[in-house]
């Protein structure tokens, strides 16, 4: 088994979808479509494979390969999967045929360009989670780039050109800035070791080069790197993941990409490429300049736990759907930096299951958006009320999503943002538990703006209340029941004032039943419910969310000996010791 | 050659140049500017040889004719444009000529 | 003050004033004269410095070539028909003078300061003289050291010559299209053909930037190309 | 460890699964049929552990799975592990048995309700989360029921959810809870960091070793629950959500916002009662706000006119009682209440419903009067209640609030207790001012259209049931005063090492544990029964002769008091100071963030360079003038530069 490529398969198998696409332009678009879905489900099952069988029971990277590429700089293809990777991979095998599945109907323009684009994405995001050589992850992260900004410009709604440019720019340049990081660090190990190498392994002294090197005097990394290098690389490095992460300041393209995007590209963004960032923090930033890590982790304590109340404040009066959820993304994204940056297990794990959680509950709130927008072509939240009545599966699919998000116990959001919470806290700086009861905040806001978005789209007296002939509701319902006054002031409700005003009165059935008011609900079109192939895609993540919120020790022990030696240079290898220290 | 020293060429050559950038850089008239590019050309000329002269090296001399004949074709080229030119638009006013700005 | 030196300011003085008068003159035929007088007195000064064969090419070659091409062309063009606008804006003539005078001030100090550190050249005068007189050396150095350059100088003129050629053709050629009517013949003045008759019919020869209808430029008299020649 | 264990959360939760997602397709009513059997089957079951612990006087226990791996995240160690002792039996008895009461009930009143099936699911959830709650070992566990109710709550309170009020109150309810789970969740850390597990019990558990911690982090981790308590009990700042809360069916009052969910606070911090009780400022401040709850709470509900807003507010007046009995460190006498106002208020709360039921919908209670003859069961039952809830001598609320008040003051906060007595009277006042004006005086409905009649059988059924221990049970379980049977059931609670009794105690010990534990004086045990006596009927006969008879006129009281009116009738302005500092300012610094921060600020740099590229090349363009002259002259100037800095710099560079 060992010496099948296997890594290289996962990474090159959608490039053989494209291929073949690309080869056949006689294929018409369902062919196409087919085709892309085989090719990445195939994918899929074969990142399945990996997960099988107890190969991550060390640290080691599994099912390496590794030869050189370019010899003069030193540059090696070096491919190797360790728990935390093979996790992220499968997310992306798992979103990418979802995604396309759910683009069937909406994608109709440039077919065989969009699934091209797609399985090129595809590639980009696996090769950058399984290359272990600075260039080569830097080569995988740009190609993921270029077929993202391609599908939101192309295929995304009105202002995508705007978005398109605006979310490859910033990325651009955080990845530009990656860079001259790696070429500062190849520059530095080179001229200390003589050594022309870009192996994570080696650079992070992970491996036992250093002991090899024996050079006089330098034990720890402090040495090796001198701190003020490790200062200027690592916030080189940490800009360009924070860009994609996206943290608080340098947020401001996600909300634009995503309200452009297209279902599919969406899912995408949020479930793979927002994973991206917060891998590369992990898999680089700690293991490489561990010193630097350590010195500015309360400034990017401090900067997550804004993120985190700022997404979810910004997200309450969104009057886009969209838009509402990736500000949403940003405040759940803000728990992995708050994660990763307090340096103990428990906080990495949960860091990690929040990536996770986030990957299905947001990619499925996505697909949601999606398949009504494909109905109303309109994604104002304004535009939609009384969802359930109209289309009940859809609202209870969408009401388990809500729940999700917002970080119920028994669902994997929770799982992920407890653990983050409960390792900052048990981390021994104040400013740690201080930005970990701050951050415990947003479990308030976000059940206020997503419950908030769900009562307006999915609650509400929707045109097809089962009347009688006479307009008298059946059952208790009433179908005029317009204003109801006395619930309404008191209700924790922000938008009271320009709602239709209360009908005075203390008691709301008593002052409904004779208020035979007009119809003065908006027209709620009757739109179809969801079909067998949305449903398809919105079940299996509905069920991934449950099973692992219920049972995640599979997940946490896939993750413990990576992120345990990612934490080695932090509490001298006594990762999963010290209780509480 | 008494107290003819290289300084006199020198400056007579300096003389020249001056006058010919003057004529190129006042004049509007193309052909006003030729004639003072080549005034130029010539003052280098000078110079060359001078130095040729007073270095005991006979490539300043040689590299004057290779001037010449680099005088030569310029002229022939320039007065060709020249000749367009009036045919298009029978004004050889310079400031006119602004094709270049697009 | 022998003679040499005499001659040297005398030759000097001429040439510094003709090429002036190149520059100011206002009638162009004039500083072409200027330009022919001032190049002798050049040719002069080269037989100073013992470039003999350099003086011969000055006279025939510059000034009997270059200079006579240059009439040629002035004539040909009618220079007082042609409009004169000879004053460029203000600042730009200000500028000039500016740059002028500081370049000379630099090259005065360059002149006055400067010392010769070249290397010596292997041909002293006397060597000179032993290699049987100025051209004979320039005749030697040229075809032996300089060989490459010389050939590249004669495709230089080869391309000018090539270039002059199809410059001076009618468009009618270059465009392909056969115009029976108006031939040209180097013998007519203006060089007028069938462009400016295409060009008033708004049919633009060639998609030029609009500069407004050709000949609109008010000169008093009828608009050069198309009043001649018919 | 025993293995069935799990077929009392289970059981419900097959019930939810089956309703959802073949309710649909269920023929006709039988949706409840699932929800009724998983309710029978859980009460069977925790009957039988109930016994199986009365036996052997040993809590019973089973770890179903490991819900956080210890070794993966640095020593935190959750097992999903069912736990039941006393305590828990009396908690899962209430919540399985007059749970299956209401299932019952729900039959009738949701009959023809278009979302039969879903309502039954919700229901099955909810008992399920609140097993869990009950049932857990450890604060996480109990953390998952915590929420999980809450989210039952909200689907039940929106059950309606095209009224616009009900999915208001659903999101208010949630939101609110969500506020008190935020103090829970503080408070699990700061456990956490303290002891190094949130199991309650065993060797290493945190009951166990409370000794060694300082007093001021067991006073915060106190408060912290107790936020969460508030935020679940509907308790002092945060009790605006329970009254919205009617906004759901009726037996959802009944079921969630009488007898079971809103305990869950006072369950926690009895169960926690080790830790309070080494925190003695938390449970200081646990008294003040129940006091000020109970207090504020009756007053508002002397002037509702819902039939159920009345009753709301007599729930969380109550809950006041609890919770500051268990302030007062009267902790078997809270759960004693507890369990009788289960069932008495889950009563009442039936007792409206078949009410509203037989008034087509309509709750106000002006709108209500002389209904004694047309619905005699209800009518009945509802009086039952009713004396019990004031607490009419040797019902079960007399027990249970005089144990309460008694305590109290044996406990040495005399003060609380004659406040507890004022309220005493005042709940009675309004409960009776209650059943005078619903079933008194002349009907107050234009009979063609509204024809009052007595509810079915499946209805009626249930409030047979739940009157009979209304009435009885204080007398079964409450004799003699302060060492009745409650407190030999619940005594090894809160002797052993936390429910930890070793092999040897038996039923017996417990009893003689009960006896030599401090007694109240004999004086305080018959002062505080005839004190509630006496209080209990004053209120009554005020009630009679106001609503009664109408002999003083309750307008000229109103008016007289108009001040005072106006503060109880706005609810004490509560909603609205939340609305005015909370959620207004709120809403508008989110609106400012998204305007100006990141529309503004944030987009406004970027756009701003993108802009600042844009004018600069549009600049630099203008350079380029086309004239030749033009660059004639820049190539000159060129020259003349380069020769002056040669010139300047020149002989250094060729020093070099």
């Amino acid at each position: 088994m060992e010496n099948i490529p296997i890594l290289s398969i996962i990474t090159y198998l959608p490039l053989l979808g494209v291929l073949l696409i690309f080869a056949l332009p006689r294929m018409g678009a369902d062919a196409t479509r087919w085709t892309a879905l085989g090719v990445s489900l195939v994918t899929f099952l074969v990142s399945l494979l990996l997960l099988g069988g107890n190969a991550f029971g060390t640290a080691a990277m599994q099912f390496e390969e590794n030869f050189l590429w370019l010899p003069g700089v030193g540059v090696r293809y070096h491919l190797g999967v360790d728990g935390l990777s093979i996790l992220l991979v499968v997310l992306t095998t798992l979103l990418t045929p979802l995604s396309i599945a759910a683009s069937w109907t909406s994608i109709d323009r440039r077919v065989r360009e969009f699934h091209i684009a797609m399985l090129l994405l595809e590639t980009g995001v696996i090769g950058a989670f399984v290359s272990l050589d600075l260039v080569l992850f830097y080569v995988f992260f740009e190609l993921s780039l270029i077929p993202m900004a391609l599908i939101i410009g192309v295929w995304g709604s009105s202002n995508r050109v705007y978005a398109a440019i605006k979310f490859f720019l910033y990325t651009l340049a955080g990845s530009l800035l990656m860079l001259v990081a790696i070429v500062a660090t190849y520059q530095r190990y080179f001229t200390l070791t003589g050594r022309r190498t870009l192996d994570l392994m080696e650079l992070s002294l992970r491996s036992p080069t250093l002991q090899e090197l024996n050079l006089p005097g330098i034990t720890t990394t402090a040495q090796f790197y001198p701190l003020q290098f490790q200062y200027l690389v690592f916030a080189a490095f940490f800009i360009a993941f924070a860009i994609k992460v996206p943290m608080f300041p340098v947020h401001t393209w996600l909300p634009d990409a995503h309200t452009e995007a297209p279902t599919a590209g969406s899912v995408m963004l949020a479930g793979v490429m927002l994973k991206l960032g917060g891998y590369g923090m992990l898999r680089f930033c700690l293991p490489l300049y561990p010193d630097a890590a350590r010195f500015f982790a309360p400034a990017i304590m401090v900067l997550s736990t804004i993120a985190i109340i700022y997404g979810a404040l910004v997200a309450l009066p969104q009057p886009d759907w969209k838009r509402l959820v990736a500000y949403s993304s940003v405040s759940h994204m803000g728990f992995v930096t708050l994660g990763i940056f307090a340096f103990n297990q428990q906080a990495l794990q949960g860091a990690v299951m929040v990536m996770f959680a986030h990957g299905l509950n947001t990619a499925a709130l996505f697909l949601l958006v999606g398949f009504i927008y494909e109905r109303a072509h309109t994604r104002q939240i304004g535009a939609f009320k009384g969802l359930s009545t109209t289309m009940p599966v859809y609202a209870s699919i969408f009401l388990a999503f809500t729940f999700a998000s917002i970080g119920l116990p028994g669902m994997t959001g929770f799982v992920g943002e407890f653990n983050a919470l409960m390792g900052a806290f048990r981390s021994p700086s104040q400013l740690d538990k201080g930005a970990a009861i701050v951050s415990t905040l947003v479990v308030i806001l976000s059940a206020w703006y997503m419950l908030w978005l769900f009562q307006r789209v999915a609650q509400g007296r929707a045109e097809g209340v089962i009347a009688d002939a006479h307009g008298h509701g059946v059952n208790g319902h009433d179908p005029h029941a317009s204003a109801d006054p006395a619930t309404q002031r008191a209700g924790l409700d922000p938008h009271f004032t320009h709602e239709e005003p209360p009908a005075g009165g203390d008691d709301p059935r008593a002052a409904r039943r004779d208020t035979h008011g007009a119809h003065d609900e908006p027209h709620a079109t009757r739109w179809a419910d969801v079909n067998r192939r949305e449903l398809a895609t919105l079940v299996p993540l509905l069920a991934l969310t449950i099973v692992f919120g219920f049972y995640p020790a599979p997940i946490f022990r896939l993750l413990t000996p990576a992120l345990a030696a990612l934490l080695a240079p932090f509490d001298g290898g006594a990762a999963a010791a010290a209780l509480g220290r | 050659m008494g107290e003819l020293t290289l300084g006199h060429f020198l400056t007579l050559s300096a003389l020249l140049f001056v006058i010919g950038m003057l004529g190129v850089l006042t004049r509007k008239n193309i052909l006003i500017i030729f004639m003072s590019i080549e005034l130029m050309l010539n003052a280098v000329n000078v110079s060359l040889i001078a130095f040729g002269r007073y270095l005991d090296s006979i490539a300043g001399q040689i590299f004057a004719i290779f001037v010449i004949t680099i005088a030569a074709a310029e002229a022939a080229i320039g007065l060709g444009l020249i000749l367009v030119l009036t045919r298009r638009q029978d004004s050889v006013d310079v400031t006119s000529v602004s094709l270049l700005k697009e | 003050m022998d003679w040499a030196t005499i001659i040297f300011y005398l030759l000097a003085a001429v040439a510094v004033l003709t090429a002036a008068g190149v520059v100011f003159a206002r009638n162009p035929v004039h500083s072409a004269f200027a330009l022919v007088i001032s190049f002798l007195n050049v040719a002069g000064i080269y037989v100073l410095l013992g470039a003999e064969f350099l003086a011969a090419v000055q006279v025939i070659v510059y000034t009997g070539a270059i200079l006579v091409l240059f009439l040629f062309v002035i004539m040909l063009v009618r220079p007082e028909d042609l409009r004169e606008l000879n004053t460029a804006p203000r600042v730009q003539t200000a500028l000039a003078w500016l740059l002028g005078l500081a370049l000379f001030a630099e090259l005065g100090l360059v002149i006055a300061t400067g010392v010769l550190t070249g290397a010596r050249g292997p041909y002293p005068p006397e060597e000179v003289a032993a290699a049987g007189g100025n051209t004979q050396l320039i005749g030697r150095i040229l075809y032996s050291e300089f060989l490459l350059p010389f050939e590249v100088a004669s495709l230089v003129l080869l391309v000018a010559v090539v270039a002059a050629v199809i410059l001076g053709l009618p468009d009618r050629f270059l465009t392909g299209e056969r115009a029976r009517g108006l031939s040209l013949s180097l013998g007519h003045p203006t060089g007028a053909d069938r462009v400016l008759e295409a060009e008033r019919r708004g049919v633009p020869a060639v998609d030029a930037p609009d500069l407004g209808e050709p000949g609109t430029i008010d000169t008093g008299r009828a608009p050069v190309g198309a009043g001649r020649g018919r | 460890m025993e293995n069935w264990l799990f077929l009392i959360p289970l059981m419900p939760l097959l019930a939810f699964a089956f309703d959802l997602l073949l309710g649909r397709r269920f023929p006709g009513k039988w949706a409840h049929a699932p929800a009724w059997i998983a309710m029978a089957v859980a009460f069977v079951v925790s009957l039988l552990a109930v016994l199986r612990v009365a036996r052997t006087g040993e809590p019973v226990s089973q770890t179903l799975w490991r819900w956080m791996p210890g070794a993966d995240l640095g020593g935190f160690d959750i097992p999903f592990t069912i736990f039941i002792d006393q305590l828990t039996s009396v908690m899962i008895l209430i919540i399985t048995g007059i749970g299956f009461l209401i299932h019952i009930y729900s039959a009738g009143y949701m009959g023809h309700d278009p979302g039969y099936y879903r309502f039954f699911a919700y229901l099955s959830l909810f008992v399920f989360a609140m097993l869990v709650l009950v049932l857990g070992d450890n604060f996480l566990v109990m953390f998952f029921g915590w929420e999980g109710v809450g989210l039952c709550s909200y689907l039940l309170i929106g059950y309606w959810f095209d009224r616009r009020s009900a999915g208001d109150a659903a999101k208010k309810a949630f939101i609110v809870n969500r506020v008190g789970d935020f103090g829970f969740l503080i408070g699990m850390f700061l456990l956490f960091t303290t002891f190094g597990t949130l199991s309650f019990f065993g060797p290493e558990g945190i009951f166990a070793n409370l000794a060694g911690k300082g007093e001021g982090v067991l006073t915060a981790i106190g408060l912290l629950l107790f936020v969460g308590a508030m935020g679940k009990s509907a308790q002092g700042p945060l009790t605006v959500w329970l009254p919205d809360a009617m906004e759901g069916p009726t037996p959802v009052s009944a079921l969630i916002h009488a007898a079971t969910m809103v305990t869950a606070g006072v369950y926690m911090m009895v169960r926690a009662h080790a830790l309070y009780e080494a925190a003695p400022v938390a449970l200081l401040v646990v008294l003040i706000v129940g006091l000020a709850t109970c207090f504020i709470a009756a007053t508002i509900g002397l002037v509702q006119n819902d039939i159920k807003r009345v009753m709301a507010y007599s729930t969380v007046s109550q809950l006041g009682y609890m919770v500051f009995a268990v302030g007062a460190g009267a902790f078997i006498p809270a759960i004693f209440h507890l369990m009788t106002h289960a069932f008495f208020k889950a009563l009442l709360f039936l007792g409206a419903g078949s009410v509203i039921h037989g008034m087509h919908e309509e709750q106000d209670m002006r709108k209500m009067g002389g209904l004694r003859r047309s619905m005699p069961i209800t009518y009945a039952t509802l009086v039952a209640g009713s004396l019990a809830l004031a607490g009419f001598p040797l019902t079960a609320g007399f027990f249970s609030k005089d144990e309460i008040l008694v305590g109290t003051w044996f406990e040495g906060y005399p003060l609380a207790a004659i406040v507890g007595w004022i309220v005493a009277f005042m709940t009675a006042f309004y409960t009776f001012r209650m059943i005078f004006l619903t079933f008194h005086g002349q009907p107050r409905f234009d009979p063609e259209h509204v024809h009052p009649h007595e509810s079915p059988p499946v209805m009626t059924l249930p409030l047979i049931a739940l009157a009979i221990p209304s009435l009885l049970l204080g007398i079964i379980v409450g004799l003699p005063a302060e060492a009745g049977p409650i407190h030999q059931w619940l005594g090894p609670v809160f002797e052993g090492g936390g429910g930890h009794a070793d092999a040897a105690r038996t039923m017996a010990v417990a009893v003689a544990a009960a006896e030599e534990a401090h007694h109240p004086p004999a004086w305080l045990t018959v002062g505080g029964f005839a004190a509630s006596t006496l209080l209990s009927l004053a209120g009554i006969a005020l009630a009679w002769l106001m609503y009664g008879t109408g002999r003083i006129s309750a307008q000229a009281m109103g008016r007289r008091f108009a001040g005072l009116y106006a503060l109880f009738y706005n609810k004490w302005y509560l909603d609205d100071i939340y609305q005015a500092l909370i959620v207004a300012p709120l809403d508008v610094l989110a609106r400012i963030l998204w305007k100006w921060v990141d529309a503004g600020f944030i987009d406004g740099i970027v756009n701003g360079v993108a802009h600042l590229t844009g004018g600069v090349s549009q600049q630099l363009r203008k350079v380029q003038t086309g004239v030749v002259s033009n660059y004639a002259l820049a190539i000159a100037l060129g020259t003349v530069i380069i020769v002056g800095v040669y010139l300047l710099l020149g002989p250094q560079f060729l020093a070099r």
